[in-house]
């Protein structure tokens, strides 16, 4: 075992390492900074050289390794963990269940790393479960109803989408008849499919719970407002991103071309990009409307790969752009999030600073500052392709105009929303924000040099094209009227789709015929009661009153049977 | 005959003498006992261990006794005999340190463990079974040896669902008895194995041939708690924890379905079941199993009897992975057979160790329960992540195995119940899950003990975190040698290169 | 030259029952011990004589037959005189251990008296033998019922005689029409001549009749409950292991010798639907009593059934399905003398726990005098025919040849009549198994009790094991089908 | 008719008015006495049957029926005592199954 190849495995033990400090009181106290420290190999890992090792014992024989996807994914992923930890750690220094929420802190850091180095189905599955799982506490940490709430929706549909994940990873080692795990061969194996739209479905959906897609994209919204802030901060900006890094990793994009599937990927692109735009304006919490905000850039990233489903060659310009654009999100999301939890405590600090500080991913994630400029501007001309639809690359353009009326939101809100009665900021939580801020500044051809990214100032000329849209876009809002006069509840369509399963409750239960319920009953019911159609209690005792009877006559039918043979 | 070929006598001999020394031996006798029980199970893992590795060398050590004309017992070690051998012994060690434990200071222990060594010595019996008569003889044995484990308590329920149990299992050994009797009055004295012979005998009768088929599965069905022959195993949840643990983990309904993959594999042999249409009907009442436990179990608010019918449904998974053609299902059914057995007996230890140290049944009255207890709650927590199949507990392994063993058998909506399935398991787990570890403790325990201990008395403690890692270990490191999983690749390779 | 075990077999009992006539109490016991271990050795000798030797005859006094007594001992013999020697002296030593001294002190010339009319039927081989000894068997029998002299014995006994008288006669009417159509009694010589005509006919059912009313075959059976029931435990044990035995052995005697297995199968049939009513009947009957020691009693009646099935199922068109049948009998037999003989012994050292008859007030018992429980389950294992006991295997052997004969209607009676006897054998248990306040109120047998009832319980379930050992000692098909 | 045959139809007369009582007589005494005729009709029968066809007296029958009758004397003593006993302990001459509603 090679240095290298000690620290792919060290990266993800780390944190289940540093899980241990819980045993003694003295580590209990050091968990904020150890946390801290955790993804840090992940970060050393994500600059060194790609590389592989092969786990025979593990699983049904594991394949860790990295290459240039997973540098970039474990970079952003890591400086996102260890800027959120600083925050957190003067975010929660008085919330007395701090502990519980470092302990999942580490558990999900150790999915979310695991899985960025998993390059076969059960480790990629198994990590990507552990940061599912363990992410539900982290939303539910404080235990309100609304948080409870959220988490239920987080936690249902999370558990569809494992299953989902799981159909289609059973239908994709079926393509390579059963032969191998590894995601590399099984990507080669999968245009093999008999019904390939079967498990490309599965996976886009099953991912797509964890990437926002729309339809499953319901938990975001509710999940980001009642996380602890540095959660969600992790939560929008690399965890939402694993379900991207799976796709990247499974489906095979550049190897195949689907065109219908392509559109149809580029359509719920698209309608995400607007439409979460549109909704996320009329929110009235700043992180809901982040939620809407990264539902709508996820929209993009949907795009994309519809684009590169048509047009598989286009694949080699795509998957770098992609990565640009990911690593960009990540971070402005995340210093926006962790800039929400600012504004309660700046006192000490000019609020107007702060605000400075706010524009820089704000600005950038509409894409007229730092990185964000890199980012669209790849976008963009990776997109300008004959072959793809005329319209799509207006739409990109367009989509500004949503993220555009989402930070104008968000800004506004934050203003108006600031505590009159601050308190001091802490040192690490500034120090975490304004890391994360810095980074979003210096933008991706720093941070990712291995991508041979054109420099940002190189491109100046085309700014004037990423200024039009927003520019337009705030003179309506002006004249429009920056507030808006109705609201859409965070969550959207979930409203309608607990009616319905309300009234198909209750009509279902007018069917079956009443039992008187006892108090014990009614206060056990269980919590996902799904509606009885019979009594089955009844229908059992019935199918065991005749068991005996069924006996016998098989015994009857047996014995004539044998009678006939003779 | 060497020693070791007589090893099979002496790995059922350790569990039988130790039964029949713990019934002579006075009531009063407390710590000779449990050591002779201790001992014993540590003797019979070691003579286990020993096996398996004779039989890893290809060796097949036998003893047999003729009983009647023409009719011999046998014991057989082979492969899968050892799979089932190798989850027996190890959970009678872990069983009964926790029995111990849970029944310290309680009356008719010396009855208990006897007739609990009684019970692990059928199963031992059942596992190195050679031929189906033997088979049968400790198929019977291990209905009466659990009769009175189930109705332990003496209650007025307990001893009507020991009524109940015995209506089911032993009719199901009378229709079994018929199967048998069938079999060897018209296809011969056959042992496991000789599959060439019953394929020449169901060519020239099928109808008997399928009638035998029947009447074999129909039997062992009973034990299996396939529907509609599940109903005696939510009943039996009256009896004290050790015993649901060993009943539902490992002897009673594992032996239905080690019975049931016998006559697959070793009576009939899969290729020819699969040619004569056997097996489609049997992975269609398995799924349907499967999809109805999980359904009931939704519905339960006893913590026990949401788990015997989560336990409905998941022995079904092994029986569905007998019924699918080719070596991925093979391996699936078979690894389950050990995964849920670790883990089941790991939920029951868990459900054991709530209702002994803090009074709760309920599963409403779980609420909090992870910051009183917090070894027994992981312990929980791994269990039930395990059934609903989330990695790396090993019950993803053997989902995975299934569901691909399924795509390549061609039936691919198999796959579809398994997700259904775990579906339905995360819907009735995870809200237990959310009770114990995210709501806060409501009024008082209904029944504290053990008020000294920060969880749980050790005896109690340690077998069900020893499970809860072993169910871990098992599909954290199944790729490697030792593991469940490579034992049953091992198998496979036997069974479909002969 | 005088065959001194085979003569010993019944003139060792005839001694004890002289002796214990004429001798004073303590000797009287004394000396039963030690003739019972003289016979005990005299049957192991015999056995080993007999694997060295095989069958053989011995005219008593050099008086040859028809006059003389002519002894003889072949393999089923062999087993027969072995079982009643193992069932006779456990049940010997509990009755020791159990009865009052002046109960005691009838009890051993019946029971010698019992034991010479066994060994004798055992050995004989003409049918007024087996006359006189049947007789002789009957009224030790009704001796040995009306033991504790009180009202409800005295009415069993005079129940039990009369019913055995009447079958005797009957027997014997059938044995003097025999004799006036062949002109002999020996059953070989019979065999030379014999053959199925009218009278012939009316004889053996005249003979049958009788026996089967001995034996206590279903509808002729309301003489065996009260009687078996009744009667002190170690006698109940002995009548209901050894005394019904008897009858049966001589009707089987008769079929076999007289080959009466190629006769129309209407007679077999016949006896099937007895036995088959007898399973049923006895069986639902246990299922309902109230009292231990009838359930018990009920239960024998179930098995005598199962004893029955073994006719229709002797033919001579498959002479290996009718030799599995015949291996089955006989063990069933065997299973069922050691497991009803353990049973009762077990059932009665349960009444002495509880000084009461009913099922309820064994409530308790299972915790507080397990070693009992533990006989009578491991006898009712045998009953019930479940694995590993004797009594699976002879159930086995019969429902192998039924298969084999394609007669599935005994199939199926077997089965139901196993789970009737599951039911009534697990019923008794459940009340065992309730528990009670109160703690331990019952009074302890004897550990001599306990372990004679343990001991036959077990070699019952043994027998399961050995079965080989018994059925070697029988006669390949061949030689019984003839 | 040869005389012999004579005695065994006298037998079977007997054996006839025997099983009459012995149905129809609850009378414990009655009934014995009912037994006593069945056992000495059969043998009438046994001697009577055998000696029919062959002229010569055989005395096969004759040593049974002796036997016969001992045993016959031995069950009736121990029926006798058996009554006596039931007699003295219930006041009863019959058996409580025959003794009717009262």
């Amino acid at each position: 075992m090679t240095f290298f190849q000690f620290w792919l495995l060290f990266t993800p033990c780390l944190p289940l390492i540093l899980l241990l400090a819980f045993l003694h009181p003295a580590g209990r106290a050091m968990i904020p900074f150890l946390a801290m420290l955790a993804p840090l190999p992940a970060l050393l890992l994500s600059f060194m050289p790609s590389q592989s090792i092969e786990l025979s014992s593990l699983f049904l024989g594991s394949l860790w390794g990295t290459d240039v996807t997973h540098n970039v994914f474990l970079r952003f992923t890591a400086l996102l963990w260890i800027f959120s930890a600083c925050f957190g750690l003067g975010y929660l220094k008085r919330d007395q269940h701090a502990n519980r929420f470092w302990l999942l802190w580490l558990m999900t850091l150790t999915g979310n790393l695991g899985l960025l180095i998993s390059q076969d189905i059960v480790s990629f599955y198994t990590f990507f479960a552990l940061m599912t799982f363990s992410a539900y506490g982290l939303v539910i940490h404080t235990r309100q109803d609304n948080a409870l709430f959220a988490g239920r929706i987080y936690l249902v549909m999370a558990v569809v989408g494992e299953m989902l994940i799981l159909a289609g990873l059973f239908l994709t080692s079926a393509a390579s008849a059963h032969s191998t795990l590894i995601f590399a061969e099984l990507k080669t194996h999968l245009p093999q499919a008999e019904n390939l739209w079967l498990p490309l479905t599965c996976l886009l959906l099953g991912f797509g719970v964890k990437a926002g897609l729309p339809f499953l994209h319901m938990w975001l919204p509710l999940a980001h407002p009642v996380a602890p802030t540095p959660a969600s901060a992790v939560l929008s900006g690399a965890m939402i991103k694993a379900g991207l890094f799976a796709w990247l990793s499974i489906l095979p994009f550049g190897l195949v071309a689907l065109p219908t599937m392509g559109l149809i990927m580029i359509f719920v692109g698209l309608l995400a990009a607007f439409v979460a735009g549109g909704i996320g304006f009329l929110q009235t919490l700043p992180k809901a409307v982040l939620a809407y905000s990264s539902i709508s850039q996820m929209g993009l990233m949907t795009c994309a790969l519809g684009a590169a489903l048509i047009l598989p060659e286009m694949w080699h310009f795509l998957l770098p752009t992609l990565l640009v654009f990911a690593f960009h999100h990540a971070i402005a999301k995340g210093a926006l999030f962790l800039s929400v939890g600012l504004k309660d405590h700046y006192r000490g600090v000019s609020f107007f600073i702060i605000v400075l500080g706010v524009l820089v991913p704000a600005l950038s994630l509409i894409g007229v500052f730092g990185s964000g400029i890199q980012a669209k501007l790849a976008l963009k001309g990776v997109l300008e392709q004959d072959s793809l639809p005329s319209w799509l690359l207006p739409s990109i353009t367009l989509s500004a105009m949503a993220t555009t009326l989402l930070m104008f939101r968000f800004l506004s809100l934050m203003w108006k929303n600031k505590s009159p009665t601050p308190s001091a900021l802490p040192l690490s939580m500034n120090l975490g924000w304004a890391g994360l801020v810095i980074i979003c500044g210096l933008g991706p051809s720093v941070l990712i040099p291995e991508l041979d990214l054109p420099s940002g100032l190189s491109q100046w000329s085309a700014y004037p094209s990423l200024l039009l849209v927003p520019g337009l876009t705030l003179i309506a809002v002006y004249f429009l009227g920056a507030y808006p006069r109705f609201q859409i509840p965070a969550g959207d369509i979930i409203y309608p789709l607990i009616k319905l399963k309300e009234v198909c409750t209750t009509q279902l239960d007018r069917l079956t015929p009443h039992k008187a319920v006892g108090v014990e009953e009614q206060a056990t019911k269980p919590s996902f009661s799904l509606p009885t159609l019979i009594t089955l209690n009844q229908a059992e005792k019935t199918i065991q009153s005749y068991l005996s009877a069924f006996f016998g006559l098989l015994t009857l039918v047996l014995i004539v049977s044998l009678y006939a043979l003779r | 005959m060497n020693i070791m070929s007589l090893l099979p006598l002496w790995v059922l001999m350790t569990s039988f003498l130790a039964a029949i020394v713990i019934f002579l031996l006075p009531e009063e006798r407390h710590r000779l006992r449990s050591t002779i029980n201790i001992g014993a199970a540590i003797i019979k893992i070691g003579l286990i261990i020993l096996l398996i590795r004779l039989v890893a060398q290809q060796e097949t050590p036998e003893v047999s006794l003729e009983v009647l004309p023409g009719l011999s017992l046998v014991l057989r070690a082979d492969a899968l005999a050892m799979l089932f051998a190798g989850l027996s012994s190890i959970l009678w060690l872990c069983t009964t340190l926790y029995a111990i434990g849970y029944l310290e200071n309680a009356p008719n222990r010396s009855r208990f463990f006897g007739y609990f060594s009684l019970c692990v010595a059928s199963t031992m019996g059942i596992s190195l079974a050679g031929n189906l008569f033997t088979f049968l003889i400790f198929y019977e044995l291990l209905t009466l040896s659990t009769y009175p484990l189930v109705v332990h308590r003496g209650t007025p329920q307990s001893l009507k669902a020991g009524r109940t149990y015995l209506a089911y299992t032993l009719s199901g050994g009378v229709v079994l008895l018929v199967g048998v009797a069938l079999f060897y009055a018209f296809a011969g004295d056959l042992a496991f194995g000789q599959t060439a012979q019953m394929a020449e005998f169901t060519h020239t009768s099928p109808i008997a041939s399928a009638i035998i088929f029947l009447l074999l599965i129909g039997g062992m069905a009973v034990k299996a708690a396939l529907f509609p022959f599940h109903g005696w195993l939510p009943t039996a949840m009256v009896a004290p924890a050790p015993v649901s643990a060993l009943l539902h983990a490992v002897a009673v309904v594992k032996a239905g379905a080690f019975g049931i993959i016998r006559v697959v594999y070793d009576v009939f042999g899969i290729e020819l079941a699969w040619q004569q249409g056997y097996l489609l009907p049997l992975s269609l009442i398995a799924s349907f199993t499967i999809l109805y436990g999980s359904w009931r179990a939704l519905q339960q608010t006893d913590i026990k009897k949401r788990l015997a019918f989560s336990t409905v449904s998941q022995v079904s998974y092994i029986i569905l992975g007998v019924t699918l053609i080719g070596p991925l299902g093979t391996i699936g059914g078979l690894v389950h057979l050990l995964h849920q057995g670790l883990m089941k007996v790991t939920l029951f230890f868990c459900a054991g160790n709530y209702a002994e140290t803090l009074g709760i049944h309920k599963i409403h009255e779980l609420n909090g329960t992870g910051k009183r207890m917090p070894m027994t709650s992981a312990a929980f927590t791994l269990g039930a992540l395990g059934m609903i199949g989330i990695p790396p507990v090993a019950g993803f392994i053997s989902k995975w195995y299934l569901g691909t063993g399924a795509l390549a058998a061609g039936m691919d909506w198999v796959i579809w119940v398994l997700i259904g399935s775990s579906l339905l398991n995360a819907a009735y787990f995870l809200p237990v899950l959310y009770r114990i570890w995210f709501l806060p403790q409501q009024g008082q325990w209904p029944h504290e003990s053990f008020t000294q201990w920060r969880d749980t008395i050790p005896l109690l403690l340690i077998p069900a975190l020893i499970t809860a890692a072993l169910s871990v270990a098992a599909g954290l490191f199944a790729g490697s040698d030792l593991s469940p999983l490579s034992w049953a690749r091992l198998i496979v390779i036997r069974e479909y290169q002969p | 030259m005088v065959h001194f075990p085979m003569a010993g077999l019944v003139v060792f009992p005839l001694l004890g029952a002289l002796v214990s006539l004429a001798l004073s109490q303590r000797w009287r016991t004394l000396m039963s011990f030690a003739l019972i271990l003289a016979l005990l050795l005299n049957n192991a000798l015999l056995l080993l004589q007999f694997y060295s030797q095989g069958m053989f005859n011995e005219a008593m006094g050099n008086w040859p037959a028809p006059l003389g007594i002519e002894l003889r001992i072949d393999g089923l013999a062999l087993i027969f005189s072995l079982m009643s020697a193992i069932v006779a002296s456990i049940c010997a030593l509990y009755a020791y251990v159990y009865l009052r001294p002046a109960q005691l002190k009838l009890f051993w010339p019946f029971f010698w008296f019992l034991w010479v009319a066994l060994n004798s039927i055992w050995l004989s081989s003409d049918l007024f033998n087996l006359y006189v000894g049947l007789e002789l068997l009957s009224l030790a029998a009704v001796g040995l019922v009306a033991l504790s002299r009180d009202a409800l014995s005295l009415a069993a006994a005079l129940r039990y005689l009369f019913a055995a008288l009447l079958g005797s006669i009957g027997y014997l009417l059938g044995v003097a029409l025999l004799y006036a159509t062949y002109g002999t009694l020996s059953l070989v010589e019979l065999s030379q001549h014999f053959s199925l005509t009218l009278s012939s006919s009316v004889a053996l059912g005249f003979m049958f009749i009788g026996l089967l009313m001995k034996t206590a075959v279903f509808p002729m059976h309301s003489w065996l409950p009260p009687a078996h029931g009744g009667a002190l435990t170690p006698v109940s044990a002995l009548l209901s292991a050894l005394v019904i035995k008897a009858s049966f052995y001589i009707v089987l005697r008769l079929w076999t010798e007289l080959s009466l297995d190629s006769a129309p199968t209407s007679a077999g049939l016949l006896m099937g639907i007895l036995g088959s009513a007898a399973i049923l009947w006895g069986g639902w009957m246990a299922l309902h009593q109230t009292h231990l020691k009838l359930v018990v009693a009920y239960s024998t009646l179930a098995q005598i059934g199962y004893f029955m099935l073994i006719f229709p199922l002797l033919s001579d068109t498959n002479p290996h399905a009718s030799h599995l049948a015949f291996q089955g009998g006989i063990l069933m037999l065997l299973a069922h003398a050691l497991a009803k003989a353990g049973m009762f012994l077990a059932a009665g050292n349960l009444l002495f726990c509880t000084g009461q008859k009913d099922l309820h007030s064994l409530a308790g018992l299972s915790r507080y005098r397990p070693l009992n429980i533990f006989a009578f389950g491991l006898a009712g294992v045998s009953i019930m025919g479940l694995p590993p006991s004797g009594g699976f295997n002879g159930k086995w052997l019969i429902i192998q040849s039924a298969m084999l004969q394609s007669q599935w209607q005994w199939v199926l009676v077997i089965l139901l009549g196993s789970l009737l006897s599951a039911a009534y054998i697990f019923r008794v248990f459940s009340y065992t198994y309730q528990e009670v306040e109160g703690g331990d109120r019952f009074k302890q047998p004897s550990p001599l009790l306990e372990w004679s009832a343990l001991s036959l319980s077990v070699l019952s379930i043994l027998l399961g094991f050995a079965s080989m050992l018994v059925l070697d000692l029988l006669p390949s098909h061949s030689v019984v089908t003839q | 008719m040869s005389s012999y045959l004579i005695f065994a139809y006298g037998g079977v007369g007997l054996c006839g008015i025997g099983v009459f009582g012995f149905i129809l007589h609850t009378h414990l005494l009655r009934r014995l006495i009912a037994f006593n005729l069945l056992g000495s009709g059969t043998f009438l029968i046994l001697v009577g049957l055998s000696q029919s066809g062959r002229g010569e007296a055989d005395y096969i029958p004759q040593a049974l029926v002796l036997t016969g009758i001992v045993v016959a004397v031995a069950a009736t003593a121990l029926a006798l005592v058996l009554i006596r006993r039931w007699a003295a302990l219930t006041q009863h001459a019959t058996l409580p199954e025959d003794q009717g509603p009262s």
